[in-house]
């Protein structure tokens, strides 16, 4: 008796079969990965296993019996507990207030004020069972993006999920985070938790997973044993291809565009997140920033496009033009918060693909926008960067999380801009459109423009970068040739310690 | 917005859907309204047949529907404007008093000059009168962070008493007896149109700036930084659009827009300014914007049915003498019926989910 | 052949006051003329209307046409001008035309009087008044009644507020609370609806209220005084009457004390015998013209108080 | 100026009160609906419509109590209206809320007419007299303030904390305001957002309408046209002034009653200023006191957009 099943599942978006007659299996302890390519219909199926789609077709059994959930309410009381790609949490609660949130949790039955106390003890009891780092008492647009997802566990641990799904849980942790989830993960299963969990990342999924399904354009492709499996032949299930890694080509001097000096920039908070940074960028570089999430990454990129201001010290950008608006288009920038800063969601892609264009030859002048060319834009952007989209006329909020993406990307290299700065620009995307993205990104390079690549992907960095620094609370702590970086030494440095010590280490 | 012969037809079969739906709303509406004036003991068919004479009747009561529809189209904008850019803009009333306290200072004291110049200029005092006014909301909106809803009503209150104290003060009429300022000058007043009923070219100005706001929404880059603005305040900050700069322009247009509306009636129509001389056009244009979902075309049709309505109402009264009061009930439900259009869609998908 | 006659309210005809007082007066016309008038009203009628409204009468063949209020000079004017062999009538209007007459009050000397009364009447010495819309009548009668009130020669206080509306009576409330709260034992009321809250507040707090329009003695027993009646009804026949008789006259009609337009109210039975004489006195002496009432000088006072500022 | 603060005695105090009272009641209900993501700029429209039923009911039935009750029974039959539309059919909450504005003032002008007649529309119908506290009532100065007022007052005044408390401290507080921050994850974890909203905007609309019916029946004793006068409008703006905190509501109406109380006696004493600005007194302030502490606050997230499922 398999513990969940979903048979023949199928359902269908205007213009699009997200899930053509899917058959999933999943047994109980075991950790179940899913796999596939931006847009291939993961998260449509995961949301139908928590009630919030319903499929159009086929069946779901949980311990062969058969289960409809009209809401997530059924799912949560079945069992199921869902950490979804973007986190269901109410910023402006506390950790416990959103835990608890929708539960009867009450000082007895005639006194109806909250148990705050109570729930708590039962969250850090859950916590310390499952190694789950924690404050209940924090809110939770306070807390880092790694901390929120730990709260999602909670929340569903909380309701006695037996089955956790989780979407895309890595995209956005540091190389630290992912191993303490994985971590966490496998406590779950040992206690007797089955786990489904998507993800883009091969290695993981070997590293994590028992099992692997592999969905093609909505389609199962495959149904593997990790054991029998290495990453290249899941990446080529997924793709139907091969999947290459960027080959880099030797780096042609350029002449210096960005230099900072002594850079100190404050984050929202008004404490210091960058703090004393000196480095300089040069055409046709890819200089890496690495680093954990939270780091002042984040700051540090938003005060080099203009929208931060410094604090002190000098940040200063050659050749850029006097008037805001073509400063904004010299400087291209893939922002990390997609949702939040990337892109506008009802509009239709071309005018999403427009936003920073608009009003310059050849897209029309201040009086009129050529909307022809740039729909004509947007549709050659869909073709290059294979974007599962019926069309540029089509709302933003329609296409999968990765082909979001890849719209943003798109949009920031057709300003053909003097730098770039590229925050995660393969967070949520599958190997092969990462594969794409690396690739412009290098010969992007190779035609002289100067690229800010901010990554918590350490492999990501090593591989494109030509310089990287690594940031620590706001610091650097070190800056290192690429060729002369490795994996275990920027690791090293991501958890604070300097290459100087590193190198005194060594050296002793 | 396409321009090709497909996306005409598509835009051309939304229009024909809103259309009918909005004319069964109407339809909807008067029924419900029919037993309210049974109620009061009328005989609902006379009624309406004087409502639809009083709004339509001749070129003498289509006259009057457009000179009606003027304004609202104005106030109308202005709040539709203002929320493309995420902008609630309650305050339209009060713009729309200073817009016509400018230009009737403007057109008393401003002398000798030929009219089209005289015209243009009291146009533009009122609409830089307007922007002023709502330019403060957004002023104290993008500096100091106060929401524009609270704003805006408190300022319209003190423009209306400012008004009050200056005709029966500073601007009146000498002697001074009389709450009123002076008529306009001759050559500060709209040409009328429609000689027998007072309908001013102001109408054309009305429809020529909706078209004018269209045009500049979806056809220049303002217009798609400041929608920008209005759906996603990160994704414009970080595409470069000083977001507070906009959100302080968008409130200054939407004033000015508000203004104008001031403008036209005092020299389209009033001629001299009054207290409380608006019957809260600023706030029928709230419910003007939305029904026309703030398109600025669909602004000219929601004004146009509500001054039908209105001046059809006032038919209605003189012929049948129901209260005119009804006619609010009757435009309040004409608008809760357009909403309630969904009510099919609803309908359907409740049965679905029974039906699984 | 009926004669119609038609009338046009800036506002609601239930604020018991101004609105309330005209429609009164076409329902007199119908009483009294009974069969051979036909008679219409439009209530709540915005200023962006007011052309459309007369002019329709107008078209619809009603012969004399009344509009109530000085907001409707303009627009009367020029639908007389269109409509020459119609009789139009203006309550206190300043439009001018062959066919057109204003129809003005002598409210100077009814609030004079009622001023005096109200003076005589306090003994906190403090006599207060609470005013709708500061506009041109209600800003004579609220300083002819100060007038009147200092004409006492008792060195009576005076207090004045206005609410700023005619329609919300918990504004007059709250006003006629904040005169009481200064001493004053008697409150005079300019506010339509807007005074029933004034009224109501005398009542519970036991001072003394002077009624507005109508005799409002029947509003209150207790705390009306007496009233400051402006029988617009009977102004209304009397111009009508003039129209029948051929005896219109164009141009400013001025209704005073001694035409039993104006009219001092019953009174509450708190009023003394001796004070109501008194007032009977008074009111005599200005018919018979012994007493002339200049009234305020309006225009002036508004100056002295934006100087002031 | 010192007879302007001549008139900050007791009586000034009890009528700060009591122009608060009816303010309270919108902006608690305001607070409530915007919490949960509906903005209802129809208060207006449902105070008017809660005044007249109130008197209705408060004629029909002898009794104030039973007009109260009538009252706030509309003002949630009328939110429920609201809800249906804005929520069910997730059409524009702000149309919708105008709708009500209008048919509230229409409706409640052709009513009082068909019902009372024309003559005697301002009926003086049963109403609630000023409530003494024992004891409490004699002390001087707060006593007048404070234990003289009308029962609705104590009503208004008790239902700030325990609107806190319910807000804050219990599990249908935290479900409002998930619903009103983020109607997708309130969903994720059982709860029914549509029917969150809809208890929130029903509750709202009956608290609107205690207001209204006080207006009518504590402060009134009848029913005029158009009598709420604007308050609906000046409670959707405390709601932002109080940023959605019951508490906040109490000091922005405080502040609003006061300073209309203020300008009254203002007035009184014989300020030399022209009653205008005498009149825009309340507005300037409560602009003047935005610009000097800032206004900046965050507001529900997903307030004005309607949710749907799936
Ligand atoms: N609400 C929706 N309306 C219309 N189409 C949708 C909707 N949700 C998803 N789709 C479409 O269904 C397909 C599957 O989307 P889904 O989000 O399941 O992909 P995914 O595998 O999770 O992709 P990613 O790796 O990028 O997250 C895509 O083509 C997407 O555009
Ligand atoms: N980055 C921008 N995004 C959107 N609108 C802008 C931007 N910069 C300027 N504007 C708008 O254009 C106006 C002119 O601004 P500015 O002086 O910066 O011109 P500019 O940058 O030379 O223009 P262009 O965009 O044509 O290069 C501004 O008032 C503003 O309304
Ligand atoms: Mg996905
Ligand atoms: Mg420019």
């Amino acid at each position: 008796m398999s513990l969940l099943r979903m048979e023949e599942i199928t359902k269908r978006f205007p213009g699009v079969v997200a899930n053509d007659q899917v058959d999933l299996v999943l047994e109980e302890g075991e950790i179940h990965a899913l796999l596939g390519e931006n847009g291939s219909g993961k998260s449509t199926l995961m949301n139908m296993l928590y009630g919030i789609y319903r499929p159009d077709a086929g069946r779901i059994l949980l311990r062969d019996k058969e289960v409809q959930f009209s809401s997530p309410t059924d799912a949560i009381s079945a069992g199921i507990g869902m950490v979804h790609q973007h986190f269901m949490l109410v910023p402006t609660m506390t950790v416990t207030e959103n835990v608890i949130l929708g539960l009867k949790e009450q000082k007895g039955r005639w006194n109806p004020l909250l148990d705050t106390r109570g729930a708590e003890k039962r969250i850090n009891a859950l916590a310390e069972q499952y190694g789950l780092d924690i404050e209940p008492n924090a809110r939770v647009w306070q807390l880092p993006v790694g901390a929120q997802q730990r709260v999602e566990i909670l929340k569903s641990l909380y309701r006695n999920a037996e089955i956790l799904v989780l979407d895309e849980p890595t995209a956005v942790l540091a190389p630290k985070e992912v191993e303490h989830l994985i971590e966490v993960l496998r406590n779950l299963a040992r206690s007797g938790k089955s786990i489904i969990f998507i993800s883009h990342k091969l290695n993981e999924v070997i590293q994590l997973a028992d099992r692997v399904s592999v969905l093609r354009n909505g389609v199962l492709s495959g149904q593997v044993d990790v054991a029998d499996a290495t990453a290249s032949q899941l990446a080529e299930m997924m793709v139907g291809r091969q999947v290459e890694t960027p080959k880099k080509k030797p780096r042609k001097s350029g002449e210096t565009i960005l230099t900072t000096a002594n850079l100190v920039v404050k984050d929202d908070r008004s404490l210091i997140a960058v703090d004393d940074l000196t480095f300089d960028l040069a055409k046709g570089e890819i200089f890496g920033v690495a680093g954990v999430d939270g780091n002042g990454q984040k700051e540090l990129t938003e005060a080099i496009a203009g929208v931060r201001s410094i604090e002190s010290g000098n940040l200063e950008i050659s050749g850029l033009s006097k008037s805001r608006g073509k400063r904004f288009r010299e400087i291209g920038h893939v922002t990390e918060d997609r949702h939040q800063t990337g892109v506008v969601l009802p509009f239709s892609l071309w005018e999403n693909y427009a936003l920073k264009v608009c009003g310059t030859p050849p897209y029309g002048n201040w009086l009129n926008m050529n909307t022809g060319v740039m729909q004509e834009q947007t549709r050659a952007a869909i073709d290059q960067f294979s974007i599962k989209a019926t069309g540029p006329d089509v709302a933003m909020s329609t296409l999968s999380g990765g082909n979001q993406q890849k719209v943003v990307l798109a949009r920031e290299l057709a300003l053909d801009p003097k730098l770039l700065l590229a925050a995660q620009p393969t967070r949520g995307l599958d190997v092969g459109a990462a594969e794409y993205v690396h690739e412009r990104l290098l010969s992007a390079r190779d035609s002289g423009m100067a690229i800010m690549l901010i990554s918590t992907e350490l492999e990501e960095v090593l591989a494109l970068s030509d310089r990287i620094m690594v940031m620590y609370e706001g610091k650097s702590m070190g800056l290192v040739d690429a060729s002369q970086a490795s994996r275990e030494m920027l690791g090293l440095m991501m958890a604070g310690v300097s290459l100087e010590n590193i190198e005194n280490g060594m050296s002793q | 917005m396409s321009v090709g012969p497909d996306a005409i037809r598509t835009r051309a079969i939304k229009v024909a859907k809103s259309t009918s739906l909005s004319l069964t709303a109407i339809g909807l509406a008067l029924l419900v309204s029919a037993v309210l004036i049974l109620l009061a003991g009328f005989n609902p068919l006379i009624a309406y047949a004087a409502l639809l004479k009083g709004a339509f009747g001749d070129s003498f009561a289509i006259g009057n529907t457009l000179a009606r529809t003027t304004p609202l189209i104005f106030t109308g904008l202005a709040v539709a404007f203002a929320f493309r850019c995420n902008l609630l803009n309650i305050g339209a009333e009060g713009q729309l008093y200073a817009g016509a306290l400018a230009s009737v200072v403007v057109g008393i004291f401003v002398t000798g000059l030929p009219t089209p110049l005289h015209i243009m200029l009291a146009i533009a005092a009122g609409f830089a009168a307007g922007a002023m006014w709502g330019g403060l909301a957004g002023l104290m909106k993008s500096q100091r962070g106060i929401n524009e809803i609270v704003s805006t009503i408190m300022l319209n209150f003190v423009a209306i008493f400012f008004v009050s104290y200056m005709v029966q003060g500073p601007i009146a009429e000498p002697p001074g007896f009389f709450h009123q300022t002076a008529q306009v000058a001759t050559t500060a007043r709209l040409p009328i149109i429609a000689p027998k009923s007072d309908l001013s070219i102001g109408i054309l100005i009305a429809v020529g700036c909706a078209i004018f706001i269209a045009y500049l929404l979806w056809r220049t880059p303002f217009g798609l930084r400041l929608r920008t603005v209005g759906r996603s305040e990160g994704a414009a900050r970080f595409a470069g659009i000083p977001v507070n700069r906009f959100m302080f322009g968008a409130m200054s247009i939407s004033g000015g827009l508000a203004g104008l509306a001031g403008t036209v009636e005092i020299i389209g129509s009033q001629y001299r300014l009054l207290d409380f001389f608006s019957p809260g056009y600023g706030f029928d244009g709230i419910a003007v914007a939305f029904l026309g979902r703030s398109d600025p075309i669909g602004v000219i049709f929601a004004a146009f049915l509500f001054a039908a309505l209105r001046i059809g109402a006032n038919q209605m009264q003189r012929t049948t003498g129901l209260p005119t009061s009804l006619v609010l009930v009757i435009q309040g439900t004409v608008i809760l019926f357009i909403l309630g259009a969904g009510i099919l869609q609803w309908y359907r998908q409740r049965q679905q989910e029974k039906g699984a | 052949d009926k004669i119609k006659v038609a009338l046009a309210l800036p506002g609601a005809v239930s604020d018991k006051g101004f609105n309330a007082s005209a429609h009164a007066g076409l329902m007199l016309i119908k009483e009294r003329f009974g069969d051979d008038v036909e008679v219409a009203f439009s209530e709540s009628v915005q200023r962006p209307d007011f052309v459309a409204t007369l002019r329709d009468y107008a078209n619809r063949g009603f012969d004399v046409i009344y509009a109530h209020g000085f907001q409707w000079g303009d627009a009367i004017s020029k639908v007389a001008a269109e409509n020459p062999e119609k009789h139009f009538f203006n309550v206190y209007g300043s439009g001018s035309g062959d066919n057109l007459a204003n129809l003005h009050v002598a409210n100077e000397q009814l609030f004079h009087v009622m001023g005096r009364l109200a003076a005589r009447l306090s003994k906190s010495n403090i006599v207060g008044a609470v005013g709708g819309w500061e506009i041109p009548p209600i800003r004579i009668q609220v300083d002819s009644f100060r007038q009147g009130v200092e004409a006492a020669g008792l060195d009576t206080k005076f207090v004045a507020i206005y609410t700023g509306t005619f329609y919300d009576a918990v504004k007059g409330k709250e006003a006629a609370r904040a005169v009481i709260s200064q001493g004053a034992d008697v409150i005079a009321h300019m506010a339509d609806a807007t005074g029933l809250g004034v009224i109501q507040a005398a009542e519970e707090k036991n001072v003394m209220t002077i009624g507005y329009f109508a005799d409002q003695l029947q509003v209150s027993p207790s705390s009306i005084a007496s009233s400051a009646i402006i029988n617009v009804d009977e102004m209304f026949v009397q111009a009508l009457q003039s129209v029948i008789d051929d005896k219109f006259q164009k141009g400013v009609n001025k209704f005073g004390l001694s035409s039993g337009i104006l009219e001092v109210g019953s009174y509450g039975a708190a009023v003394p015998q001796e004070i109501q004489a008194e007032v009977a006195k008074l009111v005599e002496d200005i018919k018979s013209g012994k007493v002339k009432i200049p009234g305020p000088n309006v225009p002036e006072l508004m100056k002295q108080k934006i100087n002031k500022l | 100026m010192e007879a302007f603060f001549s008139v900050l005695d007791a009586d000034f105090f009890s009528a700060t009160l009591r122009l608060t009272t009816p303010l309270l009641f919108a902006t608690l209900g305001g607070i409530l609906n915007e919490r949960a993501g509906v903005i209802n700029i129809g208060l207006e429209g449902t105070m008017l419509m809660a005044a007249l039923i109130g008197v209705f009911g408060a004629w029909f039935s002898g009794s104030a109590w039973f007009g109260l009750f009538t009252g706030i029974l509309i003002g949630g039959l009328i939110a429920w209206i609201h809800a249906f539309v804005s929520i069910s059919l997730k059409a524009n909450q702000i149309v919708s809320g105008a709708a009500i504005n209008l048919i509230g003032v229409g409706l409640s002008s052709f009513l009082i007419r068909i019902v009372f007649g024309l003559k005697d529309q301002q009926r003086v119908v049963p109403h609630f007299e000023p409530v003494s506290v024992p004891y409490l009532s004699d002390i001087p100065l707060i006593g007048p303030i404070l234990f003289q007022q009308h029962s609705l007052v104590y009503v208004a005044l008790l239902l700030v904390p325990i609107m806190w408390v319910i807000l804050f401290r219990t599990r249908w507080g935290l479900m409002i305001t998930s619903v009103g921050e983020h109607p997708e994850a309130s969903a994720t974890v059982g709860i029914n957002p549509l029917r969150t909203r809809y208890i929130a905007v029903i509750l709202s609309g009956a608290l609107a309408g205690a207001g209204g019916a006080f207006l009518s029946l504590g402060q009134l004793h009848f029913f005029q046209d158009e009598m709420v006068a604007g308050r609906g409008f000046i409670a959707l703006a405390a709601v932002i002034f109080a940023r959605w905190n019951p508490v906040g509501a109490l000091i922005a109406c405080l502040i609003f009653g006061g300073a209309d109380a203020l300008q009254f006696r203002g007035q009184a004493a014989g300020l030399a200023v022209p009653h205008q600005f005498m009149l825009m007194f309340p507005y300037v302030l409560t602009l003047a006191i935005l610009v000097v502490v800032g206004g900046k606050s965050q507001g529900p997230a997903a307030i004005g957009q309607p949710y749907s499922k799936g």
